[in-house]
């Protein structure tokens, strides 16, 4: 058997038909578990694992109900970045940035980090001002990031259209060179191989039908694999996040709605950053494979269908062709959408709730791959220590009725 | 894209006419200042997302621009029925 | 510079909507089977009323000579005047321009829940005729044309992203109104989608 | 090859065209495709695969190809990643691999290391982050497959609107007859029948050389079809090289067509798409999109000249080409013989073997057999054996006992030089399930087949599990009668009867999946990426389990045909491995595209110019002439700046303000958005939604209002004039124009309906033109005679109607720069009239115009907010010093007020709107920076920031924590990229009004 990656039993695998260790092994629930997660995504897995490494607490279930990285983890553009304008959520991000930086061998799993930077454009002044903002912010934050103008941009990225005569021209742009993406799927498996090497049960195929709360205390969950008795229990269930709190008996101000994606066919290595734009609609990454990366925009419905509307991806590729004329006749190949639940100062939730022992981490909405690591690791001591992380303070959901919002879109409204 | 039924206009027409206009039967409370913190909050930013069978407002933007209600399903997104603003009053009706 | 109050002295210079947009004959678009041209003599009327109260349509027809359109579709008291139901409380009187100042005369006599304003100058009137008009506009419309525009009817939707009225006149003629800041743009998508008619 | 004095039914032998295929020239004929001729000209090697860089020939002949990848043609046509057997010749077609077979491969030298590189490789290995930074962009460069385009396209698409009482996917026999019986029966419904394919017919060609019948059919068919066509006002639409490529909610399908031209198209630039989608609204759905044939699995099946048995027969009858000699059929089920038959009638030597024991009895094998065809029964191919063609297999004897496959005895070669096999047949699903339907396996068929029931759409032929086409006729004709009960044309329905088992594919056996062979190496599943048995066995092994982690681990079906021919088999092999069957396994979910779409059909025309509708105002034309610079604003094109002389945009500015300062500037207000209040209860409405008091607003007055959401947070502003007591006109911030309409009817409808008020949007109905400047009230008793400008009589906040330049105008004297100033509004056609009256009258004054950075300027010094710049969703009105502005005593509770006594919006530490004076007065801060404490955080940041001129200095708006507490100390303001060496920048914190503090320029100076 094969545990631990590396060369050496690369190669004695490929000699000997030596068999690799499973690196999701199937197991069946116990009865009882110290912590249960419920959802398999990615900020569930690294909850978990952090829980088993950094909190000492091993005896933990993850119950997904599919798939594990099935939800929005396995269906983001992967886009990792930390360059967030408010001070609590670039300390956040930022806290996730670094534990990106040491993730592959943390985990034991190449996790294919791949800083290659991040540029979100300007179109308009406004936006300018906005980044000029943000950028400042970032770097007075210890955050790497830098405003860039539409002549650099070109010359970074060759392909991209910074030409005046065009509906909403670059006008600029900040650059976050430690952003990048990541390998999706990796991230989840990676999360769950280490967890369960450390003792997490992640138990796949597993729906949580509903919460047993006994005089405002949890005690356990119902799955469809049978009833499960546990001390605390975290959900970190994205899009369902209000299914699950309603089995709590609770609400979480979130609204679920369909993400879209698209990828193109693969092709020869043509784009070697990652270039966002607001005002024109479209994130576009080229994936190792070849393939290009598409973020679209978020559909205005609440849905739990992973799909959306063919509008907004029609839009996205217009929008794309105005900053990459040249990949008109390149081909989509597959598109997709995933359920995000939006938050209503675009921040998440990281929280303990008025059911005691019961921990909500959600409300990542479009944005909260990049966070996975960070998000998981200060949700794993909030639910060890029953108090939040530092970190996760501000982002207590209580800040809806005090009305300390973090309101990381602010400057949305373009106006004069 | 969902080809949605308007009340008013008594017509299918294609999405692009209309926008999403959030949850039904979410009532401004009468008096706010009378209200706690909670249940203002409560108010403004809590839905219950359901999944299933929903009513929400539509509007007809770029038709009548007449709100409007809709059961619409989150699951599958069939639209099960439509009304005119006020003719349904809550989820229990119809 | 001497002036004088009196309107008399002035010729002040009407720029229609298309203005800008127009070939030499004034003509929008001009091919085999697809002409569309501007008429730049429409006064458009919005006038809000329920049609719930008998009163509101006594109104109507004392004041302006028209009936309020049976929901979903336009009628017209004359050649002049028509009427176009937008929504159930608004109606659009289109009219010639010259008679414009006759019907805002009635604001002040409108009874209460009813209410009237003058928008001739946000729109701008298309008039499409020929075999090709709704294969032009299927380009950029996704409402039904061949299928629920039936006569008389009037229907306020989009054109690619312009919010514009349409509404068939006569078997073979089509009105549309474009707000006049997108016209630029609507002329644009017209004449370059008439290229591949 | 070229069969020689073939008939086939698509190519044209009078037409011959010249192509080039990586460097080389080759002729072929009209209505061939890049592949048929490329076989014709004994081409068999199209491409290298993705992972192991294996040369790989053809194995298909329709979009369900995974190997033959080429690029097409250069510069702005330039196409990558295009099937050969989806491009149609043309003459001078020039096309390349999109990695050359012929050329060296670097990844086909690391063969001997392929061993080391399972499912997952990379997972494994590079993990330290410095080491996989290093290596990421070398392993980058080796994967993709054609190169990336490198210019625009030259080309143009477009989009097309249709709307159909039924649309009929598919136009094989399925199609053409559910079309046919939907027509028939019928009167006035509207039929749309779509197919990727140049010619209607499907599969159904095969049969013509060897059943009359099936040629007759097609011929009546067809003629029928087209007289409906050339009906007028014809109720069918035929999209031919049309590929429905996605199906959404509701019965949305999205069509993919190809210019008849294909891709030679060379026209005018502009004049013709080539590509256009048609969006069709159906009221039902038809579908018979067929299905694909699946190839069998043995030892090194990806070499070239293995293919699908049904594909060498349509490249044999639909274009009169095969690629070898000496051919063996290999399958499990009566479709090889098909071929065998067909080969045979061209004299072409065949081989059959059939998995499938002796016991089974067809009337076709029997016919076979008669024709002296040799027919290996209950045998196997093991391995296929070739450097990179096939040369000969490995055969073996087979036996199905219980459900296992087993091998039995020694194995013999046999030599040929095609082998074309059949492993049963997969419907396309696909875009059933692009909706979230589901399908079931069907032991039957030995298939996935779409759900049984689904509202408004029917399935039949090949995708509904029916074989033969007699069958396929029927049935299609029976589920269109399905069809028409559902439209309500027809109460009672009619069914043909149906041959006994026509739901059985061909007598397709058992799934093969015997573990002997299954667990050899090179057993290929997908061929495009290069996925094997062995991948999707580790992957279990591993853990990687469900259908979709075996996918994701080895990367089956992601390539560019979306595993339609290999997913099954791997489906297979996974339960085989998984000891499940097939059901539990399930598909992956399908998704559009169900065959690529550029991303320019995507678009349409919604580029360019047509992305985003640009707005002007009328008075645009006077601006252009004048030389502005432009600043979008939401959709409007705004003037920013009138430089003149070649004056920068500092010089310009400076200008314009001192302009408005000390004589005479004009302006084009026009795009502020206009909303007509009118009704009873408009200032109970008003009240309402806006912060403050409007119960007492006399008619002839105006009145500034702030607007704030639920939240209490800012979300617009502007001034609202009231006509009568009944009348008001609210104006909104330009680019908040429609939000905050959409927002109002909003409150009116859902809630307020009680309140006898209506909204009409009329900010296109007006010109308006500022004029501002001491010199204002001299200009416009020039303008304006019925008017009386005595500054006693027409005050500062009030309005007069009167007529300017013989223009009927409504006059409110407002001001956003804090200068005596009028603002003009006209009917809107009348605007370029009128501006250009009042440059003329202005004259006298040197009336400058100025754009929206000098309004800037001129309101900042003023300290008048820019909502959405000084404020940006998250301010609440005291937070920008307006707590003057909340009322006290209204009644009703207006919109947000009850957030404002929430306790975090009344903290001391808020950010609150200041003004900031630099100490170096020439020193103009960058807007976006940050004011900071003595530990370097950030405590605030600036908004606003401009040179005054009239003041000659520096002035800024800022948000600072508590900074209404911090009047006139001292902050540091931080440069982060460092700017004229400057770093930290003393400012002291002022009131945010610099200029006429006491108001006092607001009348003028007269
Ligand atoms: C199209 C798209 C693009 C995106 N792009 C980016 C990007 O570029 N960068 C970025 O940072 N973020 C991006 N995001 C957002 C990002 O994907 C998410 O924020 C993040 O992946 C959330 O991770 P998660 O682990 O919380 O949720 P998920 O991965 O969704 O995991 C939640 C899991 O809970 C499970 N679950 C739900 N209900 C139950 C139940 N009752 N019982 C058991 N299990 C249950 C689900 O099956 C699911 O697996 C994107 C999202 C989408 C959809
Ligand atoms: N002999 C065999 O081995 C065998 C096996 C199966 C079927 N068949 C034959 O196939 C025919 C069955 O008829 P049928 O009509 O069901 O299938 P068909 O394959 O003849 O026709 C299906 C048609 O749909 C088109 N199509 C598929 N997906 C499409 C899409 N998304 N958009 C546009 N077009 C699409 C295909 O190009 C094809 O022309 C019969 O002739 C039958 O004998 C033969
Ligand atoms: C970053 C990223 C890259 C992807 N690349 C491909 C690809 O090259 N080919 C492909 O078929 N799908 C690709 N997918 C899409 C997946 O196949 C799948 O559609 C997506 O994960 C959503 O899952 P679902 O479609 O099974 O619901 C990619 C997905 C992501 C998130
Ligand atoms: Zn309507």
């Amino acid at each position: 058997m094969q545990k631990k990656y590396s060369w050496y039993s690369l190669l004695k695998a490929g000699f000997s038909d030596q068999d690799w260790d499973q690196a999701i092994p199937l197991v069946e629930p116990k009865s009882k578990y110290d912590v249960i997660i419920i959802g398999g995504g990615g900020h569930g897995l690294a909850t978990a694992y952090y829980l088993a490494k950094e909190c000492g607490i091993t005896n933990v279930a993850v119950v997904e109900k599919g798939y594990i990285g099935g939800g929005n983890t396995g269906r983001n553009t992967t886009i990792i970045r930390s360059n967030y304008l408010r001070d609590e959520a670039s300390s956040l991000y930022e806290h996730s940035m670094k534990l990106w930086e040491g993730l592959s061998e943390d985990l034991n799993f190449n996790v294919m980090f791949s800083q290659r930077g991040v540029y979100n454009l300007g179109h308009t002044l406004q936006d300018m001002r906005d980044i000029e903002r943000r950028v400042n912010a970032n770097v007075l934050n210890g955050v790497d990031a830098v405003v860039v103008d539409a002549k650099e941009i070109k010359e970074q990225i060759p392909i991209i259209n910074t030409s005046k005569n065009v509906r909403y021209p670059i006008m600029g742009s900040s650059f976050q060179a430690r952003g990048g993406v990541a390998r999706h799927d990796g991230v989840a498996w990676g999360f769950a191989r280490a967890a369960s090497i450390l003792g997490v049960d992640i138990i796949q195929n597993c729906e949580v039908i509903d919460i047993e709360v006994e005089e405002g205390r949890v005690k356990g969950v119902k799955t469809t694999k049978g009833d499960i008795i546990a001390d605390r229990v975290g959900c970190v269930s994205a899009g369902h996040s209000s299914v699950i709190a309603k089995m709590a008996g609770l609400k979480v101000p979130v609204e679920s709605h369909p993400l879209q994606a698209f990828v193109s066919e693969a092709m020869k290595p043509i784009l070697h950053t990652v270039v966002m734009s607001n005002a024109v609609h479209g994130y576009v990454s080229q994936s190792d494979k070849g393939d290009l990366v598409i973020g679209a925009g978020i559909d205005g419905y609440n849905s739990y269908a992973q799909r959306g509307s063919a509008k907004i991806v029609e839009h996205c590729a217009a929008a794309i062709l105005e900053l990459f004329p040249i990949f008109s006749r390149v081909r989509m190949n597959r598109q997709w959408g995933g359920i995000v639940d939006v938050c209503p100062d675009a921040c998440p939730i990281i929280s303990p709730t008025k059911v005691e022992g019961l921990y909500f981490n959600c409300g990542w909405g479009t944005g909260g791959f990049k966070a996975t690591p960070g998000s998981g690791n200060v949700f794993a001591h909030t639910i060890a220590q029953d108090k939040q992380h530092e970190l996760a303070e501000p982002f207590h959901i209580d800040r809806f009725t005090s009305g300390a919002l973090i309101d990381e879109h602010g400057a949305a409204g373009v106006a004069h | 894209m969902f080809l949605i039924d308007c009340p008013y206009c008594k017509e299918s027409r294609d999405q692009n006419e209309f926008s999403p206009a959030g949850e039904a039967f979410i009532a401004r409370p009468q008096n706010p200042e009378d209200l706690s913190d909670a249940e203002w909050a409560d108010y403004v930013f809590y839905r219950s997302n359901h999944k299933g069978d929903q009513w929400e407002q539509w509007v007809h933007t770029n038709g009548c621009r007449k709100y409007f209600l809709v059961k619409r399903s989150t699951i599958s997104h069939e639209i099960i029925k439509v009304a005119a603003f006020g003719e349904v009053t809550s989820d229990s009706e119809l | 510079m001497e002036m004088t109050s009196s309107k008399e002295n002035f010729n002040p210079e009407f720029r229609s909507t298309f203005q800008s947009s127009l070939d030499r004959d004034g003509l929008l678009i001009c091919q085999e089977d697809l002409e569309c041209s501007e008429l730049d003599d429409k006064a458009v009327i919005v006038l809000r009323t329920s049609k719930d109260h008998k009163k509101n349509i006594e109104v109507v027809n004392e004041y302006f000579g028209v009936d309020l359109p049976e929901a979903l579709c336009i009628s017209s008291g004359n050649n002049d005047i028509k009427c176009l139901w937008i929504s159930p409380d608004e109606f659009w009187l289109v009219d010639n321009r010259q008679n414009k100042a006759g019907i805002l005369d009635k604001i002040e006599l409108l009874p209460k829940g009813m209410s009237m304003i003058d928008n001739s100058a946000a729109y701008g009137v298309l008039e499409f005729t020929g075999k090709k008009m709704y294969s032009l506009l299927a380009r950029w419309m996704s409402y039904d044309l061949g299928g629920s525009l039936s006569s008389k009817k009037v229907v306020s939707t989009t054109l690619g992203q312009a919010p514009v009225i349409v509404f068939r006149d006569s078997e073979d003629k089509l009105l549309m109104l474009v707000r006049h800041s997108f016209s630029h743009y609507v002329a644009g998508l017209l004449k370059d989608s008439a290229k591949r008619i | 090859m070229r069969i020689e004095n073939h008939s086939s039914h698509q190519i044209d032998y009078s037409q011959s065209l010249t192509f080039i295929f990586n460097n080389k020239t080759y002729k072929g004929y009209k209505g061939d495709t890049l592949a048929s001729a490329l076989v014709a000209n004994d081409v068999l090697f199209f491409a290298r695969s993705f992972k192991y860089g294996r040369k790989r020939g053809l194995m298909a002949a329709g979009v369900e190809e995974p190997n033959a990848l080429i690029s097409l043609e250069i510069g702005g046509r330039y196409t990558p990643n295009l099937k050969a057997t989806e491009v149609m010749l043309y003459d001078g077609l020039s096309a390349v691999s999109s990695s050359n077979p012929n050329a060296l491969d670097f990844r086909a030298l690391i063969k001997p290391f392929h061993r080391f590189m399972p499912a997952g490789f990379y997972y494994k290995t590079f993990i330290k982050q410095k080491v996989w930074a290093k290596v990421e962009n070398s392993l980058r460069a080796l994967s993709g497959f054609s190169k990336a385009p490198t210019e625009k396209d030259v080309d143009v698409y477009d989009h097309v609107f249709h709307h159909a009482e039924v649309v009929v996917i598919g136009g094989g026999v399925a199609g053409i007859s559910a079309a046919l019986e939907v027509l028939n029966n019928s009167k006035t419904e509207r039929v749309i029948l779509v197919d990727e394919r140049e010619h209607l017919g499907g599969e159904l060609f095969n049969e013509f050389s060897t059943d009359d019948a099936a040629s007759t059919w097609h011929k009546d068919s067809i003629e029928k079809l087209f007289s409906y066509m050339n009906e007028d006002n014809s109720r069918l639409t035929l999209f031919l090289r049309s590929a429905a490529y996605a199906w959404y909610d509701h019965n949305y399908i999205e069509v993919l067509e190809t210019n008849a031209t294909g891709e030679s198209l060379v026209t005018e630039q502009g004049q013709a798409a080539r590509k256009t989608i048609h969006k069709i609204r159906a009221k039902e759905v038809i579908l018979a999109t067929g299905a694909h044939e699946r190839p069998m699995l043995f030892e090194t099946n990806d070499l070239a000249n293995i293919m699908l048995s049904q594909s060498v027969r349509r490249f044999l009858n639909e274009f009169g080409v095969i690629s070898g000699k000496d051919i063996v059929l290999y399958g499990n089920n009566d479709s090889i013989y098909s071929t065998a038959i067909d080969l045979n009638n061209i004299n072409i030597k065949c081989t059959v073997v059939d998995v499938r024991s002796s016991e089974i009895q067809s009337e076709i094998v029997t016919n076979v057999k008669g024709l002296g065809v040799k027919v290996f029964q209950g045998y196997a191919i093991l391995k296929a054996n070739g450097t990179h063609l096939v040369r000969s297999i490995e055969l073996s004897q087979v036996a199905l006992q219980g459900k296992e496959w087993n091998v039995s005895g020694g194995s013999q070669q046999l030599k040929c030089d095609l082998l074309a096999t059949s492993g049963g047949f997969n419907p396309v699903v696909h875009l059933d399930c692009h909706c979230g339907a589901k399908t079931f396996y069907d032991e039957v068929s030995q298939s996935f087949l779409p759900q049984k029931e689904r509202n408004n759409r029917q399935v039949c032929g090949s995708v509904a599990g029916v074989g033969a086409w007699q069958d396929a006729v029927g049935d299609a004709k029976n589920k269109a009668q399905l069809t028409l009960k559902s439209l309500g044309i027809v109460k009672k329905i009619n069914q043909d009867k149906l041959s006994t088992n026509y739901l059985n594919f061909f007598n397709v056996s058992q799934f093969f999946t015997p573990v002997e062979i299954l667990n050899r190496p090179k057993v290929f599943l997908d061929m495009q990426n290069d996925v094997t048995t062995l991948d999707v066995a580790l992957s279990i092994r591993e853990g990687y389990r469900s259908i979709e982690h075996i996918k994701r681990y080895t990367a089956m079906g992601f390539g560019t045909d979306q595993g339609k021919t290999g997913n099954i088999n791997g489906i297979a092999v996974a339960a085989k491995f998984l000891g499940i069957s097939m059901s539990e396994v399930g598909t992956t979910t399908f998704r559009p595209a169900y065959t690529g779409v550029d991303f320019g059909a995507m678009a349409g025309r919604e580029i360019g110019d047509f992305f985003d509708p640009q707005r002007y105002t009328t008075i645009n034309d006077c601006h252009v002439s004048s030389g502005a610079e432009f600043e979008v604003v939401g959709q409007w094109y705004r003037p920013w700046y009138y430089p003149i002389n070649g004056e920068d945009i500092h010089q310009a500015v400076n200008r314009e303000c001192l302009a408005a300062r000390t004589s005479l500037g004009m302006m084009d207000a026009s795009t502020l958005g206009k909303i007509d209040v009118q009704g009873s209860d408009a200032r109970e409405f008003l009240s309402r939604v806006y912060t403050n008091a409007w119960m007492k607003l006399a008619p002839g007055s105006c009145r500034y209002g702030l607007m704030c959401n639920e939240k209490g947070m800012i979300i617009d502003d502007g001034v609202s004039t009231c006509i009568n007591d009944n009348h008001f006109i609210m104006t909104t911030t330009t680019g908040g124009a429609a939000s905050v309409y959409s927002a109002l009817e909003m409150w009116l409808q859902t809630e307020w309906s009680n309140l006898d008020v209506h909204l009409n949007s009329v900010t296109d109905q007006y010109a308006t033109i500022a004029v501002v400047g001491p010199n204002a009230r001299n200009l416009m008793k020039v303008l304006c005679q019925d008017v009386d400008f005595d500054r006693q009589n027409f005050k500062f906040m009030q309005w007069r109607p009167g007529t300017v330049c013989g223009v009927d105008a409504r006059i409110m004297r407002i001001s956003f720069s804090g200068e005596l100033a009028y603002e003009i509004n006209i009917e809107a056609n009348y605007g370029y009239y009128i501006w250009n009256q009042v440059a003329l009258a202005g004259k006298k004054w040197n009336i400058t115009p100025y754009g929206t950075e000098s309004m800037h300027v001129l309101r900042a010094e003023k300290g008048y907010i820019i909502v959405g710049q000084d404020t940006d969703g998250s301010m609440t009105p005291m937070d920008v010093n307006m707590g003057w502005i909340l009322a006290k005593d209204k009644p009703f509770s207006y919109i947000g007020r009850r957030s404002f006594s929430i306790s975090a919006l009344n903290s001391e530490e808020r950010f609150q709107l200041v003004g900031l004076l630099t100490k170096d007065e020439q020193v103009v801060l960058p807007e976006g920076s940050h004011i900071i404490d003595n530990k370097s955080r950030s405590i605030g940041y600036v908004t606003s920031s401009y040179y005054s001129p009239i003041l000659g200095r520096s002035i800024a708006l800022a948000q600072l924590k508590g900074g209404l507490s911090k009047m006139s100390e001292t902050v540091l303001v931080k440069i982060v990229q460092e700017k004229q060496g400057l770093k930290e920048i003393p400012c002291e914190v002022s009131s945010s009004v610099f200029y006429d503090i006491n108001g006092e320029k607001v009348d003028g100076n007269d």
